[in-house]
């Protein structure tokens, strides 16, 4: 019922797929509210980060996670580069060298990159980012994890429907922290690109698991 | 959209490729990462003076690269930070044991990729420092926000630390030199237009055809408050109240008034406003004593301006006289 | 219209106020008519390098003003040829027995009224001489219309002959440079957007999204052939074809080339245009030894770019390399 | 029968206003094929001649005409001010010093203003500029004169319907000189601004003779 390297490098490369497909969904969305650019920002980083799982043999869990944080970290640029960044390479701290990752580890690797935004941003739920898809997303796996005999898929997928909420949230919120806080109130209406890659990212990770 | 480019993904690479044909005396240009690095650098026993950030802005930073202002640009995607392993490569190749100063404007994503540079270059054993400047007088409460974001005094800043660090001043005394800058500089901008970023293809904004954007930023993000089009006199009245009324400059000061075109204001505009704001820093009692009127940080080919205020002593005033030698900014060589 | 201006009718006055303000050190506005005059003007036992034409090409030409370029410049109404008395004046305040050489763009409006000048001018004693400068290759057939434009050949021109004229070259001596100048300057512009012309208030023309003007003139006249809009590759291609398949470009020699914003092109692009034309000419074997690039003979806020070629020798690379301090161009100073 | 300083003044006068009132159709003409100036050119300059007429107290129909041609040449620029600056300032020279001016002389003050204009701009019939306005307008002048008991408003009234006919003409041709040159067969299908505007002013010196 483990995740191995095989497991988690689908699951990333699902990852790259869906960002790939929301591309110009993400531009807009932070057209609206900021510069225009996490769309091709993602893009840009995932692409690579195929390519460099194509050509490396990780052997464990940590490994993929690693590979795909170097890549968004020296291809995304921007706030979501070192955010993304932090939050794959703390995962893979995480996961050291386990060869396998089974539900449980998934609530830790998921706990490890909230903690790495948080201290990375110091964005708080509420700043109307992507913590406020993490968090949710983080306590959902928490709790779905607890439930005698859950999956990978059952916890990623409540984590993903919890992002998608916290993701639609963040619509109602005046933005406090990243490019969207100079708006103020006239943020209030537009979903946080960011949080919206959030949930994208952990539904891909959940399709991939079932 | 409509631009001279190729592939969107490439105009900044092709952009850079330009650049370097047209200023070899003064700069070269590397490819992956991108940099644009002084053609004499690493200059023996000099603090290296870097900064960076999206492209979109040229002339910033590229632009002044060159004797007596950066050592090094770190251009990222269009109106995307560079990513630290290139902030890193543009200090090695740049720096010496005097070490670098970074100048970061205030945005998360440059804050944070230029951090994650500074502690990888330490590692390395060259000693760092950064600066972040954020003069956007705009941007109201810095609590509840991301901070004032850094505008036009970079330039003033760039050119500055510049000739401080060619003058031979130590890493100590040009990052002092720079939070002093940064201590009092201020700067407010206004869009009538908005600009396409090449990727995304629609102009980051609309605005009708009897509105402006007060209070711009430089990435097409949208203002402090949507206002209707009004008189030049009108319109620099209220860049220069909303500058002149944040600290620091009183009636008695001299300063330096940087008027800048975002991109697509002609010059007979943009003198038409420099003429407009220093009447009225005169009404002030605000001494104009040295001025720099042009298109120095711009927003692709978005139309507007901004001004920046500068306060300025011997000290100052010195080194933004001395010589420099850009492609943008050039005297005194 | 969306501009940054007050009563349109007061446009180029307003303007030229904040130009007097910005580059008091190397020049002087003097009101109605409207003058711009170098500061040191006029400079005894040299010949008096003047030029002027419509306004909203800035920085052409009160930009060119000062130490080893223009001694003054003749500002008309936006894109509309300054009055006889006007360029007289110009005339009286900077030329003494050394005379004066005039540089008309070839229009007739500019052509008939700079003559009606010269004849002033000779008839109070000033030695006086004209060269009209016609490098636009886009106008086909000279037989059948006014003739070629000039466009960005003047602002060459103005440079290499500032360059003679403070070197203390003859009126004579100076014409004849002019003249060989003019015989081997080509150019060629293109523009994606119009400009808006202040006292009209619409655009100068209509181009649909994915059109371009090809062949366009400074003044929003509209151009050869209206085309759809291309890759930068394919159109800096068309650009460099027209220039080169004109007279007098050939492989082995060795030219200047002026990539050349037409105000509202961004310098991401420009820098772009101009990489993809150096490795153009170099295909064709023509080697360039020296470069302009950025927006400095403009139309308002129109989106385009121009192109323009200038055969060197070595005679016309130092009088390009000679020293020159005006607000738009500095070097050597 | 002869008209003097002060009917010529009110000749002039009437043609300021007749620029002004089309301004903005002048600028339109001159928009779609040329640089969009000519209607503010033309108004710059007789605003200055209703000004300078205003202030001076011409004794002859030569001195009005001398005013207006100085003040239209110092003050309207472009390829308009030169070229109806010459034709006024050759009008005011033929008129010398008579106190008056008859049907006749009108006549030879238009063709005065004729040659003066075709000597400074070097066009000819079919270029598509003022002077296919002019011409047939000195002939159609010259015809009227020559009916026995013409008088100034007759023969001026002749001149703008041809006039009127000759600007109409240009719409049809290729231009050959000025600005719309540029155009070659693009301007085909536009009037040309300058002899839309000789068409006016004449129109509005016949309606002052009546
Ligand atoms: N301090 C922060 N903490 C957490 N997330 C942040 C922070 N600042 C910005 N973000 C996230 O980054 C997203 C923007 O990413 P992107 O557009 O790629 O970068 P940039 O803002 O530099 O253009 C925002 O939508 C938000 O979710
Ligand atoms: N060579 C010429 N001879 C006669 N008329 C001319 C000539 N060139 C231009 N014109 C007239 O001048 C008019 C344009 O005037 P205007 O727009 O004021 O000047 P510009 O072309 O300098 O902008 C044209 O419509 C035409 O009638
Ligand atoms: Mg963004
Ligand atoms: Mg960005
Ligand atoms: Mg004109
Ligand atoms: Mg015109």
């Amino acid at each position: 019922m483990g995740c191995g390297a095989e497991g988690v490098t689908k699951a990333v490369l699902a990852a790259a797929g869906v960002v790939a497909e929301h591309r110009t969904e993400l531009i807009e969305l932070d057209r609206a509210i900021g510069d225009a650019d996490h769309g091709e920002n993602m893009n840009r980083g995932f692409t690579v980060v195929v390519a460099a799982l194509a050509d490396a043999t990780p052997e464990t869990p940590g490994e993929v996670l690693k590979i795909a944080a170097k890549t968004l970290i020296s291809k995304v640029g921007g706030a979501a580069g070192p955010l993304y960044g932090t939050a794959f390479l703390r995962a893979a701290t995480k996961a050291a060298d386990q060869s396998e990752v089974d539900a449980q580890a998934v609530v830790e690797l998921l706990r490890a990159a909230l903690d790495g935004v948080r201290a990375r941003g110091k964005a708080e739920v509420g700043d109307a980012t992507m913590i406020d898809a993490l968090t949710p997303a983080v306590a959902a796996a928490e709790a779905a994890a607890a439930v005698a005999g859950a999956d990978i898929a059952a916890v990623l997928s409540a984590a993903a429907d919890a992002a998608d909420q916290g993701a639609e949230s963040t619509v109602d919120l005046v933005p406090r922290k990243g490019r969207a806080s100079y708006l103020g109130e006239r943020a209030v209406g537009h979903m946080d690109p960011g949080a919206r890659s959030t949930a994208l990212i952990l539904r891909a990770f959940a399709e991939a698991a079932r | 959209m409509k631009k001279i480019i190729n592939d969107p993904a490439d105009v900044v690479a092709e952009s850079l490729r330009g650049l370097a044909l047209a200023h070899g005396d003064v700069l070269r240009v590397q490819e992956d990462p991108a940099l644009v690095i002084r053609a004499d650098a690493p200059v023996e026993g000099k603090v290296a003076v870097i900064s960076g950030g999206g492209s979109g802005h040229e002339p910033l930073h590229g632009g002044f690269v060159g004797t007596g202002m950066l050592h090094a640009a770190v251009p990222g995607a269009v109106f995307t930070s560079p990513t630290p392993d290139a902030v890193e490569a543009a200090v090695a190749a740049t720096a010496g044991p005097a070490g670098a100063l970074l100048i970061v404007k205030n945005y998360t994503g440059d804050v944070l990729n230029f951090e994650t540079a500074a502690e990888l270059a330490e590692a390395e054993g060259t000693p760092v420092r950064s600066v972040v400047i954020d003069d956007d007088v705009a941007v109201k409460d810095s609590t509840y926000t991301a901070g004032r974001r850094g505008v036009g005094g970079t330039v003033l800043l760039e050119k500055i630390t510049g000739a401080a660090a060619e003058r031979g001043d130590s890493l100590d005394d040009v990052e002092t030199l720079a939070r002093k800058v940064i201590g009092q500089v201020r700067s407010i901008g206004v869009a009538l237009t908005a600009p396409t970023v090449p990727h995304a293809g629609t102009p980051s904004f609309d605005l009708a055809d009897d509105e402006i954007e007060f209070g711009i930023g430089i990435h097409g993000e949208p203002g402090r408050e949507r206002i209707p089009l009004e008189s030049a006199d009108a319109l620099v009245a209220r860049l220069v109240t909303a500058i002149v009324e944040d600290l620091p400059f009183a009636s008695g000061d001299e300063v330096l008034l940087f008027t800048n075109s975002m991109g697509a204001t002609p010059l007979v505009e943009l003198y038409l406003a420099h003429g407009i704001a220093e009447k009225l820093l005169a009404e002030r009692g605000i001494t104009v004593t040295r001025r720099l009127v042009g298109p120095y940080i711009t927003s692709l080919e978005m139309q507007g301006i901004s001004l920046t205020l500068l306060k300025l002593d011997a000290e100052l005033t010195a080194l933004w006289d001395a010589p420099v030698n850009t492609p943008a900014l050039r005297w005194g060589i």
